[in-house]
């Protein structure tokens, strides 16, 4: 081998390194809170809600789940301008990470939420309560905590997906890692350093995952 | 679970691969091996028109492959166009599975520590474009503006130095990202070559850019890997020529609609 | 001559020692239901016969097969004792004469036509000929149950262990499966089994096994255990007091 | 500049898509066979096997898989080992798709009742036969629509082998665009083409997964 690793660079980047993951962390978090909210609802439409609402959440569900993230995030940035909506990148990155999240999660929670006995819905019928106090206070709890590991599973992916905001100029992580090699060519060290804090951040996404989920699950062990 | 040996263990792993830096050895001569593989395989882009685009058959076409068949048949050997983008062109050069890249690159002191480049082969008129109610004529009128640029390129290095510090610019990964950004009136104003501009004007959009200013002329460079003097000076040889017997002026005629300026 | 042999048997679940020596001898051909509270660690011993759980001390063997913690040692003790699970677990992707021949196939090696040929007679013998091909989710529980009997029976053990076979049926479903363990019984079949069937085990049971508090605490015929408790603890189980 | 006919558009486009179709064969088939041995590596007795595939699974699963590309071509060529990019984007993909397929067939093993062990264990069956015999084939009927369902990211994950230089759906996509600059046309047809290819799989998914609820609504 006859190429010279050079981390020099870092001294003059790191603040272009440091707003990257900054960038991504936010990303993550709205898109990874929102999603999943967007996803909750959905699931609940899609197993529980009337008629008339489940074609078109059907429809959002499985136009996303099909299509690659980025043509998503194209038609999100530079299409929504012509029906009058413009977003800065971050905005449409965002949105893009909660539209993408909310299909994939949506699909998961109504998993759960279908492999709830049947008696826990009629046990909140028969006390009165309504179809969406009982899907809120009956059966999201145990759904959300049977489905939790695939939940986090996806929020990962979603982090890792999050690399290609950097294509509508989004100054997320990736982009930080090409902006560097664009000026230094120290591709490879850019990358290694880049998919290194990726793999920090999937990890520690996981822990915060873990973490959440024994908060809300807090002594409520279904089995 | 992931625990703190893990975390080490990764840490371990950056400062191995940190560490395998070896000193550089002189490199065997990367002309002989053309010469005798009879074939140059060059790194050319394919989303960078005019200078790499492809045609109706995705082959390759542009100022920078017209470029590379020129060097190839001075060399007298066989041109492989590989194409690449601008996330992967130094990589190509740097394994070893391209000779030379010819991808409209500018020169700068951080690049030139990596790789080496030839003399100017290409001149790259890029300037800032923008709507007629945009009110811009030099780099201090872009204070406060939101400019759109390709990531990388000679115009994003050229304009990063002489725009004022209050300067929005946003980077896209590709012309196209900048072209639809423009148009999409993500931003306002784009800095890019004067043939892209002329195509969108082709398209005949709503929002028509006009040149408002041209950034300081830096040409293109043609890069090769570092300790290579032979293979440096043959290919200035063939730029030189082909800039006397006039073929690259007809290169410029061609793909950016004018010739060669005087100082190149 | 004992054919099981349970000796100074202890077993702990963290600090929480269920079985605090136990010992058992059980003859051929006995029939013994052990009864007790739930938590009095009856289901627990079971299991340890069968090597489900390991043991801390002490020493269980069955027809000479000792009870050790390796592979070899705990498939020659399970070829000498069958078990009968509370929940059935009969494999739902196995038609009934699948479930009773494959153990046959894989585990003895019997050749396919004298496996098929024991299902069929097993079968028969439960009461089940015409189900061969019938799926366990085409069974009912008391069907199942029987299917799950004549799959240990299918590998000749020398004794059974049925946990608390009829607890998760229906109760119109018991009867059916009794009459099965019955006939076993009256065959010569030596049985253990946990049960709370207390009119069954006085009729059919030679010896009544109490337990309480992870002890034996009283055993003897049916006769004596049921109508001449002679501790309180049994009284009280008993509803006699 | 060249003109592109809506036809050039859409015939390079389904051009590119044959990359798209083998690459996701090549790494859906040698992730499934790797997936497989790692899945058996996981799940297995030995202790020093179990730490590897999970650290293997954390590393593929929390690293972006462009930079997996990335490295397996260039990192492989840094160090003198030159492979050809299809080798390197099989290599990475399959890892990467066996990554995934590991966690979801562990899953589904893990989802068989603890009885069905002790029934099998109570029979005399060893752990290889209560795998083979019982387990597995249970296990596999659950991971069915999963691992459907899985196929249609590899196909979306193809497109990243753009970086070491493979023309696939996407990457067409862009060239195409940057050479017409009609962004909405080219990338409106680059998404039904994905929708085509993948929309059944995911269809397919579901419509298995329905089927094997219904056979198993006894249990």
């Amino acid at each position: 081998m006859n190429y010279v690793f050079s981390f020099s660079w870092l001294a003059e980047y790191y603040p272009v390194l440091l707003k990257g993951i900054l960038i991504t962390i936010e990303l993550t978090v709205v898109g990874g809170l929102l999603g999943v909210a967007l996803g909750t609802t959905c699931a609940w439409a899609r197993a529980l809600g009337p008629a008339w609402i489940k074609p078109p959440v059907s429809a959002y569900v499985e136009l996303i789940r099909n299509t690659p993230f980025l043509i998503q995030l194209f038609f999100i940035f530079f299409g929504l301008p012509s029906l009058g909506v413009r977003l800065t990148e971050l905005q449409a990155a965002n949105l893009a990470m909660i539209v993408n999240l909310g299909a994939y999660s949506c699909e998961i929670i109504r998993a759960g939420i279908q492999a709830t006995p049947r008696g826990q819905f009629e046990a909140g019928a028969s006390l009165a309560m309504t179809p969406i106090q009982t899907f809120r206070y009956v059966v999201l709890v145990p759904a959300l905590q049977r489905i939790w590991p695939a939940l986090s599973s996806q929020v990962v992916i979603v982090m890792l997906g999050s690399a290609v905001v950097s294509q509508i100029a989004a100054e997320d992580l990736t982009f930080a890692a090409n902006f560097i090699q664009s000026r230094s060519f120290r591709a490879f060290e850019a990358y290694f350093v880049s998919t290194v804090i990726y793999l920090v951040l999937a990890i520690v996404l996981r822990q915060i995952m873990a973490g959440v989920g024994g908060m809300l699950f807090a002594r409520r062990s279904v089995r | 679970m992931i625990n703190r040996r893990m975390l080490l263990g990764i840490a371990g792993a950056a400062i191995m691969a940190a560490s395998v830096a070896a000193p550089v050895p002189a490199r065997a001569d990367a002309l002989e091996d053309v010469m005798s593989r009879g074939v140059l395989r060059v790194a050319v882009p394919q989303d960078f028109p005019p200078f790499g685009s492809v045609g109706t058959d995705m082959a390759p076409i542009g100022y920078d492959i017209d470029m590379a068949i020129l060097i190839a048949e001075k060399l007298g050997v066989e041109a492989e166009l590989v194409p690449v983008t601008s996330a992967n062109r130094i990589p190509y050069l740097q394994t070893g599975k391209v000779d030379l890249v010819i991808s409209s690159l500018g020169k700068n002191a951080e690049r030139e520590a990596v790789i080496d480049f030839t003399d100017a082969y290409a001149p790259f008129f890029n300037g800032v474009f923008a709507p007629d109610d945009v009110t811009v004529s030099n780099a201090e009128d872009l204070s406060g503006k939101v400019i759109g640029v390709t990531r990388g390129a000679i115009e994003d290095l050229e304009l990063t130095k002489i725009a004022p510090s209050d300067a929005v610019i946003k980077r896209y990964e590709d012309n196209n990202g900048t072209i639809s950004a423009f148009l999409s009136g993500q931003v306002d104003v784009v800095a890019t070559g004067n043939v892209v501009a002329a195509a969108i004007l082709e398209r005949n959009p709503p929002k028509r850019p006009e040149m408002k200013f041209l950034i300081k002329n830096s040409p293109c460079y043609i890069g090769l890997n570092k300790n290579e003097p032979v293979l440096v000076e043959k290919v200035n040889a063939i730029i030189a020529e082909a800039k006397a017997d006039g073929s690259l002026n007809a290169i410029s005629e061609k793909w950016l609609g004018a010739g060669l300026p005087e100082e190149l | 001559m004992s054919l099981i042999e349970i000796t100074e048997v202890r077993k702990s679940f963290g600090p929480n020692e269920v079985l605090k020596g136990i010992n058992i001898d059980v003859a051929p051909g006995e029939v013994i239901a052990v009864i007790g509270k739930s938590g009095s660690g009856k289901s627990t011993l079971l299991r340890c016969i069968n090597g489900l759980e390991t043991i801390d001390s002490g020493s269980i063997s069955v027809a000479g097969a000792q009870l050790l913690p390796d592979e070899a040692h705990l498939k020659a003790l399970r070829l000498k004792v069958g078990m009968i699970f509370q929940q059935f677990n009969l494999f739902p992707h196995l038609t009934a004469g699948g479930n009773v021949m494959l153990s046959q196939m894989v585990v003895k090696k019997t050749p396919k036509p004298e496996a098929e040929a024991v299902a069929r007679r097993m079968l028969e013998r439960v009461g089940l000929a015409q189900k061969f091909d019938a799926y366990p989710d085409e069974l009912s529980g008391g069907q199942q149950q029987r299917v799950a009997i004549a799959r240990a029976l299918a590998m000749q053990p020398t004794a059974l262990l049925c946990d608390e076979v009829t607890s998760a049926l229906d109760p119109e479903l018991v009867a059916e499966v009794l009459a099965v363990v019955r006939e076993l019984a009256a065959e010569g079949m030596t049985l253990l089994m946990v049960t709370h069937e207390m009119k069954f085990a006085r009729d059919v049971c030679s010896r009544v096994v109490f337990m309480h508090e992870g002890r034996v605490h009283e055993i003897g015929p049916p006769e004596d255990v049921f109508a001449k408790p002679g501790t309180p603890e049994l009284k009280q189980f008993l509803g006699m007091q | 500049m060249i003109e592109f006919t809506l036809w050039d558009i859409l015939r390079n486009l389904l051009l590119a898509a044959r990359w798209t179709i083998v690459l996701s064969l090549v790494s859906f088939i040698g992730g499934g066979v790797v997936g497989a041995i790692l899945l058996f590596m996981r799940i297995g007795g030995s202790s020093l096997l179990r730490a590897f595939t999970r650290y293997y699974v954390e590393l593929f699963q929390g690293t972006p898989l462009l930079m997996q590309l990335f490295l397996a071509f260039f990192g492989l060529g840094l160090f003198g080992i030159d492979v050809p990019a299809w080798f390197a984007a099989g290599l990475a993909l399959i890892l990467w798709t066996a990554a995934f397929l590991t966690e979801i067939w562990r899953g589904c093993v893990e989802s068989i009742t603890r009885g069905q062990w002790e029934a099998s264990a109570s029979l005399g069956m060893g752990y290889v036969q209560q795998m083979r015999y019982v387990i597995l084939p249970q296990a596999l009927r659950v991971a069915i629509p999963p691992t459907v369902g899985f196929s249609v990211q590899v196909v979306k994950g193809t497109a990243l082998t753009s970086i070491i230089g493979f023309v696939e759906l996407s990457k067409a996509g862009t060239v195409v665009t940057n050479a017409t600059f009609q962004p909405f046309i080219v990338y409106g047809l680059v998404a039904l083409i994905y929708f085509a290819l993948c929309w059944p799989l995911s269809k397919s998914s579901q419509i298995l997964e329905r089927k094997l609820n219904v056979a198993h609504r006894n249990h």
